[in-house]
């Protein structure tokens, strides 16, 4: 690994010159010019489809440019393949990593950078360069575990080690901190620090302005496929910065009263999962949600708060005892509870909207009657009613402030925030008791993420109970009226968001019991 | 002299080495000694059936020759269409004025190569490989099996067919493992009655060096000196007699048996499998079926009660 | 990509492209036996269309496409690959047979009632052990019906030479003919002064071929059930969440892809053979797939392909009837040639002829919506919604 | 059964299982790298009819083989345009490579021999012989060992040992080396591998085309082999088997191994035992031809579990739609 210590007067580590991109009809890239100095952090934000992913795509070689010059450290550098930015020294970590799952860390390493064409030798070195890596920038990861079986914070590290070992000088991260904890943010953002101190130039995308402030040099700010301004971080503000993307003023806290709890709605009482390996994922869960609250569960990812939703969602099986409304409901976790916990007033926005919440080839109109299809609303007898879903749609779609609100459009082809919305109308309209809500906003531009956080709290203040699953410390703390820490199957402690603090939840997260509320 | 006569090639293809080819060489015997022309067509599908008999009628074809058991009910509905036209179908009855019959004692052939087959065989093991359990297949099967044990009533016949799709007709492969499997069994001698799993039925006793006996057309050439001798079924007899009666203004209808008396089944005898066929076995073979001519013999017809009393 | 392409070029000249090639592919390959492949050509085309007589044969073999493609495609709706027509088409044949050989049936009307329940319930119970280790095993359908084609061929084997045979009508492996009060109406009797002949095969299970096609749009894109089964096809995972039951679907789809494949038999057994012969499919449960594919599944689309088809079945027999010495395995060749090219190699054709729309349309666009939602890659959908 | 039996039985499946085994490896290369293959069935018939045409016409079968294999390679080269440079659809390809395969051996070869797509019988050179192991004779004579060796595993055509070879030196390429390497990952990620700077299309490629020679070897061994000559049609639905026994093996090569000898051992036992008598009565024949495919989906059934194909498969590689 070559290791430049940064000059005085650092000169530059990338120039892009007049970068257009379009997919088809669709302008994603606009003559984009931009400067990167060496051995700083540059961040890039920006609405959800303003080009970001586009436009470091294209300097990674993963597209091919329609127009314009890429220049590294000074020389103009034609970037036809992802080859030629390995060789430029560019490195890159998507948004959605491309990794293959089953294949060892060790093997997602080499691949495409193995030497030799027997997988031994190759296998050794990296082996050995792997362990210097971890140890130089506390990127520890087991070389042979199988990447499906990481969670995503460390399917990231092993995405920067694929980077590193490929002698990487420059590196993007796209939204790297979309799926991390803040402990494994604060740790992400130790290591990119000391990557630029060691002379490396990094490109970091985030929808974050907190972590924008915190660690960028410069930052720069897309909209709609242009670029519309390069400021030093020193010199600007969150709010100034969100202008700039949205093109009007966002609010950047949420506004709410305190909450007015009322009766039980949800009764939960030593909810026990065992998953298909048998392994034990919830370890009896004790949890209330009375109306007009909101209660939030943090945790890192991969602590049982994946698989409390799918159990309260209908969809997964369990032991123990849930009340809804006093009564108490199925838990085989066949397709017929999915649709009883429907009709009994839950309302699911699950974690993966792709994956879960919509069919992602179905048109928006379709999408809003979805897990709903069967009900009176939609259709009757054996038929559905597509007219009744489409004028719902439309209305939803305004309401919602869905862009475009074109209902004949495929869910595929809205941007993440917009696909958000379109689920969040149709489970928050359909007027339930209890909503549960899975990482509502990841992803999300802050326009949006505004917008949905004011649709929470009305639903709380009309009354109803809602039961927040966030990896973000933030959201939990500014949406919750209650906070429960999850970790490894348990609750680790209940803490009102006004007694509390990051560092405190934090310790919870990690294991560390300050008193034990609803584990035996 | 307006005959102009048609023939209407089976699913099995013109060129299939045994029964179809055997009808295209009859009626390209005719037409060189005659100098005459005639329509000639292939059946790509089930459903071209109706469609190609009429195709022909309607086209001036006289007499049409079908072939196969397959096509006898189509015949039967599409003939009283064409009361002008007379025609013709091999292996089946089909019981139309205008129609004739031409059926084969394929038993009776059969019998006597199961004879020469028991004799031939040292093991006291003789086989057969059929393509497909069909009554027609059956029939050889049942004859061949009766011959052996007239032969030698302890003699052990192994009837093997090949499979249920149509690739059992076309699977030479699997042929020649059925017959391995048969040696591997004990059997010397082996006869097919499978279309073109056949060569490969062959091909594998000629490579085991054991003896077999081909079908429907004299196959004795393949492997000369390793085919015991061939079921000859003169399918070609058949076409070259029908379309010269039809030339001739004689062809008559109703059913015509070609049975062992008058040649219309029997077995080969040349060059090839001089040496493989002793005098001795020659004689009684020609002595059976001077029996089964005069009745003396009967060889039981497994169609006629669709079971058999040798196996 | 939606915008690319306006909806007539999408529907009406690329697949015209591709078949030109196909055929200009065809064309050599027949120059290349040394045969005239104009001459070939008017054969092939007016064979196929250009007579009475010929449509009756081309729309004849396009029904038995129409219900195999149409049972492929409503599996394929729910991501199942329903690799058995040939098994579910021959025990639908059985049905019917068994139906019109054994209830006295004294009309037509009545009899393709009777005949086409006892079609489907074969068809459909052939395919409903498959779907049910699939549904519930987890045993990969494409093996289980494979193996299921190859079963019920030996049934029909048995059962044929075994069975239902007639005894001491000669041996030959298939029931006796079915009653004349069960005949169906063929064009003939239906349209006579549309110069069809009185053999001609084509029945009034044509009707019930459209009819079908109707069922399935109306079922697919307008009942309940047909939104889980896309649902279903499209994400697992969301229709755990969204309360779609998998094995249900399963179970569901498949029997009614059976069903359908099965009802081939009303026009193949008791329309034009009027008895069960050995092997009543005829590779129809194949040309099914290759319908189902190239008809993007939707019915419209499976129609059209099916008469496409049907017309190189039956314009390939009139090549090889005509022209001496044309094997008649040339019309396999052709069909592969427009599989292909339709089929598979669509986007050699479509992108440059993309390139040359949007290239032309480029300058008078205005720029982007506000939002920058993209109108992404939803080419698929606008056959969906007709 | 005798011993001896048993042997015989053990040696026809091995023959049988051998084109499986080989179109069963095919089909693991081109799965494994992403890209679906029912072409197959086509690219043996293929290879057996140029096989057996070129070998017919010199008389020399190793120039009929590499005959075989080109033509099984032009087929594979079509398949890898239609679902890799040109992103069509891989089960329509396949269906496509299948009928083209069926019309065009026939068509070509009636148009060269007028024998009606059969070739002309092959003898001598024309054919594979027998290979017999060293001491082979030597040997039979010991007791159980011997048949084992002299009859069992020698006196196969040299075939039959390439595609047993075919089975460890896949698992070898696959599990050691940088191209298995890559090749694993594009069937399962081909993003992956794009973005590691390697190209998606040339390792698919090159699969298809590995594909395309393994189906070769098959047809070869069919028609040159196995038998002698070509018959129309005379796959006869072993391709669709071996992608059966593919999934069966889950897609790993010494499972393939399993599969594909456990479909021979059925076949093999379904000809043995064709007509079989339990308890008085006389099973039919049909049946006991539809018992291996019975077996099949009792075992698959039963004893195993889903199958979960590499998962890129079937898709081609879009980045930009
Ligand atoms: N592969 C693609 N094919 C077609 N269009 C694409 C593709 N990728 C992106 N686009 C389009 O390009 C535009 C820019 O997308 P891009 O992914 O660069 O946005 P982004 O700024 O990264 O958004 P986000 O914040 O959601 O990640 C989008 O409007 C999208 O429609
Ligand atoms: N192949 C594609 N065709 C069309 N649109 C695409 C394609 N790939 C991505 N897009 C669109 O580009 C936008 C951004 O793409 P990206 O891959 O960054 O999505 P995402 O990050 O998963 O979603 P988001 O960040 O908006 O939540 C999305 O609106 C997406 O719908
Ligand atoms: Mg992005
Ligand atoms: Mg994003």
């Amino acid at each position: 690994m070559t290791q430049r210590p940064s000059q005085g007067e650092a000169p530059l580590a990338i120039e892009l010159r007049g970068i257009s991109k379009a997919f088809g009809p669709v302008q994603a890239n606009k003559d984009i010019s931009i400067q990167v100095k060496r051995g700083t952090i540059h961040g890039i934000i920006g609405e959800n489809g303003a080009g970001k992913s586009t436009l470091m795509s294209i300097l990674y070689g993963f597209y091919k440019a329609d127009a314009g010059e890429i220049y590294i450290g000074g020389r103009p550098t034609p970037i036809p393949d992802s080859q030629a930015a390995i060789d430029a020294g560019i490195g890159m970590v998507f948004q959605h990593f491309k990794l293959v799952q089953p294949f060892t860390v060790l093997e997602n390493v080499i691949l495409g950078a193995e030497d030799g064409k027997l997988l031994k030798p190759s296998l050794a070195k990296a082996r050995k360069l792997l362990t210097d890596l971890a140890r130089e920038y506390e990127l520890d990861v087991d070389p042979d575990a199988v990447v499906e079986d990481l969670n995503v914070g460390l399917q990231q590290r092993v995405e920067i080690l694929k980077a590193l070992y490929r002698e990487a000088d420059i590196l993007i991260l796209d939204e790297p901190t979309g799926v991390l904890t803040p402990a494994e943010a604060d740790h992400l953002f130790r290591i990119l620090k000391g990557l630029r101190d060691q002379g490396k130039t990094i490109i970091l995308i985030t929808h974050k302005l907190r972590e924008i402030m915190e660690i960028t040099d410069t930052v720069s700010v897309m909209r709609r496929g242009e670029m519309t301004a390069t400021v030093k971080t020193a010199e600007t503000s969150p709010e100034q910065l969100a202008e700039l993307m949205v093109g009007r003023k966002v609010l950047l806290r949420v506004d709410k009263t305190p909450a007015q709890p009322k009766e039980t709605v949800l009764e939960v009482r030593g909810l026990r999962v065992i998953d298909d390996q048998g392994v034990e994922r919830l370890r009896g869960i004790d949890l209330d949600i009375r109306a007009g609250e909101v209660l939030g569960i943090a945790g890192v990812s991969g602590n049982g708060q994946s698989e409390l939703l799918e159990v309260l969602g209908g969809y997964r099986k369990a032991e123990g005892t849930i009340r809804m409304n006093g009564q108490e409901i199925a838990l085989t976790g066949s397709a017929s509870d999915a649709r009883m916990r429907r009709m009994q007033g839950i309302a699911h926005v699950p974690e993966d909207r792709q994956r879960e919440g919509l069919i992602m080839e179905f048109r928006a109109w379709e999408n809003v009657g979805f897990g709903y299809h069967r009900e009176e609303r939609f259709g009757s007898g054996l038929f559905m009613d597509n007219t009744a879903l489409r004028t719902d749609c439309e209305g939803k779609m305004a309401r919602f402030d869905v862009r475009p609100p074109d209902p004949n459009l495929a869910a595929k082809s809205f941007s993440g925030g917009n696909q958000q919305k379109i689920v969040l109308a149709r489970e928050i309209e359909r007027d339930p008791d209890l909503l549960l809500i899975g990482q509502p906003t990841r992803g999300v531009d802050i326009g949006a993420i505004e917008f949905i956080h004011k649709q929470v709290v009305a639903l709380r203040d009309k009354g109803k109970a809602i039961l927040l699953v966030s990896v973000e410390l933030d959201e939990i703390m500014a949406l919750s009226d209650r906070i429960a820490v999850m970790f490894d199957g348990r609750i680790m402690g209940e803490r009102l968001p006004s007694e509390t603090d990051a560092n405190e939840l934090g310790l919870l997260m990690a294991g560390m019991t300050g008193k034990p509320v609803a584990a035996e | 002299q307006d005959a102009n006569p048609g023939l209407i090639i089976d699913l099995g293809g013109k060129f299939d080495k045994s029964f179809n080819e055997s009808a295209f060489n009859g009626a390209q015997r005719w037409a060189e000694e005659n100098g005459a022309d005639y329509a000639e067509t292939e059946l790509a599908n089930e459903a071209q059936r109706e469609q190609t008999m009429r195709r022909m009628a309607e086209r001036g074809a006289n007499p049409v020759v079908v072939l196969g058991f397959a096509n006898a009910s189509t015949l039967d509905v599409v003939a009283p269409d064409y009361p002008d036209t007379t025609f013709a179908i091999i292996d089946m009855v089909v019981d139309q004025p205008n129609v004739k019959s031409i059926v084969f004692s394929e038993h009776e052939g059969s019998y006597l190569v199961g004879m020469m087959a028991a004799m031939a065989s040292e093991t006291g093991t003789v086989s057969f490989v059929g393509g497909m359990d069909v009554p027609l297949i059956s029939k050889f099967a049942c004859g061949y099996a009766q011959g052996a044990k007239a032969v030698n009533p302890d003699i052990n016949v192994i009837v093997n067919m090949t499979g249920t799709t149509p690739s059992a007709w076309n699977d030479p492969v699997k042929g020649a493992e059925l017959t391995r499997s048969q040696i591997s069994q004990g059997s010397d001698v082996v006869f097919a009655a499978a279309g073109g799993t056949g060569i490969g039925v062959l091909q594998a006793a000629a490579d085991e060096d054991i003896l077999s006996i081909g079908v429907d057309s004299n196959q004795n050439y393949l492997h000369p000196g390793e085919v015991l001798t061939s079921m000859v079924k003169r399918v070609d007899n058949a076409v070259y007699d029908t379309f010269t009666q039809a030339m001739n203004g004689e062809l008559e209808t109703g059913i015509s048996v070609m049975s062992l008396a008058n040649d219309g089944v029997g077995f080969a005898l040349d060059e090839n499998n001089a040496d493989l066929v002793s005098a001795e076995m020659q004689a009684a073979v020609e002595e059976a079926k001077a029996k089964i001519i005069a009745g003396e013999i009967q060889v039981h017809d497994y169609l006629s009660d669709n079971s058999c009393p040798a196996f | 990509m939606t915008d690319a392409l306006p909806k007539w070029a999408d529907i009406l000249l690329i697949p015209l492209i591709n078949l030109i090639l196909a055929l200009v592919v065809s064309g050599l390959v027949v120059a290349l036996i040394g045969k005239d492949p104009f001459e070939a050509l008017s054969i092939l085309v007016t064979g196929a269309v250009g007579s009475a007589y010929g449509w009756g044969y081309t729309l004849f073999y396009a029904t038995n496409f129409i219900f195999t493609g149409l049972g492929v495609a409503v599996a394929f709706h729910a991501r199942l690959f329903n690799i058995g027509g040939e098994g579910q088409a021959a025990l639908g044949g059985l049905g019917c047979a068994l139906v019109l050989l054994y209830l006295p049936l004294p009309h037509w009307s009545l009899a393709i009632i009777a005949a086409s329940l006892g079609a489907a319930l074969f068809g459909a119970a052939w395919a409903a052990i498959p779907a049910y280790l699939q549904a519930k095993r987890g045993s990969h359908i494409v093996i289980t019906t494979i193996m299921f084609n190859f079963i019920a061929s030996a049934l029909m084997v048995y059962l044929l030479s075994r069975v239902l045979i007639v005894p001491g009508a000669g041996g030959s492996p298939e029931t006796a003919r079915f009653v004349e009060s069960v005949h169906l109406p063929n064009a003939y009797d239906v349209l006579p002064w549309m110069g069809f002949s009185r053999s001609t095969p084509l029945n009034v299970s044509f009707l019930l071929a459209i009819a079908a096609c109707v069922f399935v749009w109306v079922l697919i894109w307008r009942t309940r059930l047909g939104y889980e089964i896309r649902a279903f096809g499209q994400s697992e995972p969301a229709a755990l969440y969204g309360g779609i039951s998998s094995v249900r679907i399963i179970m569901i789809a498949m029997l009614i892809s059976g069903a359908l494949i099965g009802l081939m038999a009303i026009n193949s057994v008791m329309g034009e053979a009027e008895r069960l012969v050995i092997d009543p499919v005829q590779g129809a449960g194949f040309v099914g797939i290759a319908v189902a594919l190239m008809g993007r599944s939707h019915p419209v689309g499976v129609f059209l392909a099916a008469l496409l088809f049907g017309a190189l079945y039956q314009g390939g027999g009139e090549l090889t009837f005509e022209m001496n010495g044309m094997t008649r395995e040339i019309i396999l060749v052709i069909q592969a040639l427009v599989i292909l090219f339709t089929g598979a190699l669509d986007n050699m054709v479509r992108a440059p002829v993309e390139r040359a729309f949007l290239s032309a349309r480029k300058r008078p666009r205005a720029p982007l919506p506000t939002n920058p939602v993209e109108p992404g890659g939803h080419s698929d959908e606008k056959k969906v919604e007709p | 059964m005798d011993y001896a039996g048993l042997i015989q039985i053990l040696d026809s499946a091995l023959r049988l299982s051998t084109p499986l085994l080989f179109a069963c490896l095919a089909g693991l290369f081109s799965e494994r790298a992403g890209v679906f293959d029912i072409g197959l069935e086509g690219k043996i018939l293929a290879s057996a009819f140029l096989s057996a045409a070129m070998a017919a016409y010199t008389g020399n079968v190793w120039l009929g083989m590499f005959a075989g294999i080109l033509a099984s390679l032009m087929l594979a080269t079509i398949h890898g345009m239609a679902s890799i440079t040109f992103r069509g659809n891989q089960l329509i390809s396949g269906v496509a490579i299948n009928f083209l395969a069926s019309g065009l051996t026939v068509v070509i070869g009636e148009a060269w021999f007028g024998l009606g797509g059969r070739t002309p019988q092959l003898e001598g050179a024309a054919r594979f012989g027998e290979l017999t192991l060293p001491f082979a004779d030597a040997i039979r004579g010991i007791p159980f060992i011997g048949p084992i060796y002299a009859d069992l595993l020698s006196g196969h055509s040299i075939l039959v040992y390439v595609a047993l070879l075919c089975v460890p030196l896949t698992w070898w390429i696959l599990s050691r080396t940088r191209f298995g390497l890559r090749l694993r990952a594009v069937g399962e990620n081909p993003a992956a591998v794009d973005t590691a700077g390697v190209s998606v299309v040339g390792l698919r490629f090159a699969a298809v085309m590995i594909c395309g020679l393994l189906c070769g070897l098959a047809g070869a061994y069919l028609a040159t082999a196995l038998s002698a000559g070509f018959v129309k049609e005379m796959s006869a639905g072993r391709g669709f088997i071996a992608l059966a026994a593919l999934i069966f093996a889950k897609w790993r090569p010494w499972h393939a191994l399993g599969a594909t000898f456990l479909f021979g051992l059925l076949e093999a036992l379904g000809n043995r035992f064709q007509s079989l008598e339990l308890l008085g009565i006389t099973i039919p024949t049909q049946f006991m031809q539809a018992l291996p495919y019975i077996l099949t989906v009792v075992i698959l059934a039963g004893f195993v579990g889903r199958a979960i194909p590499p998962r890129a498969g079937g898709e081609p590689y879009v980045k930009e739609r």
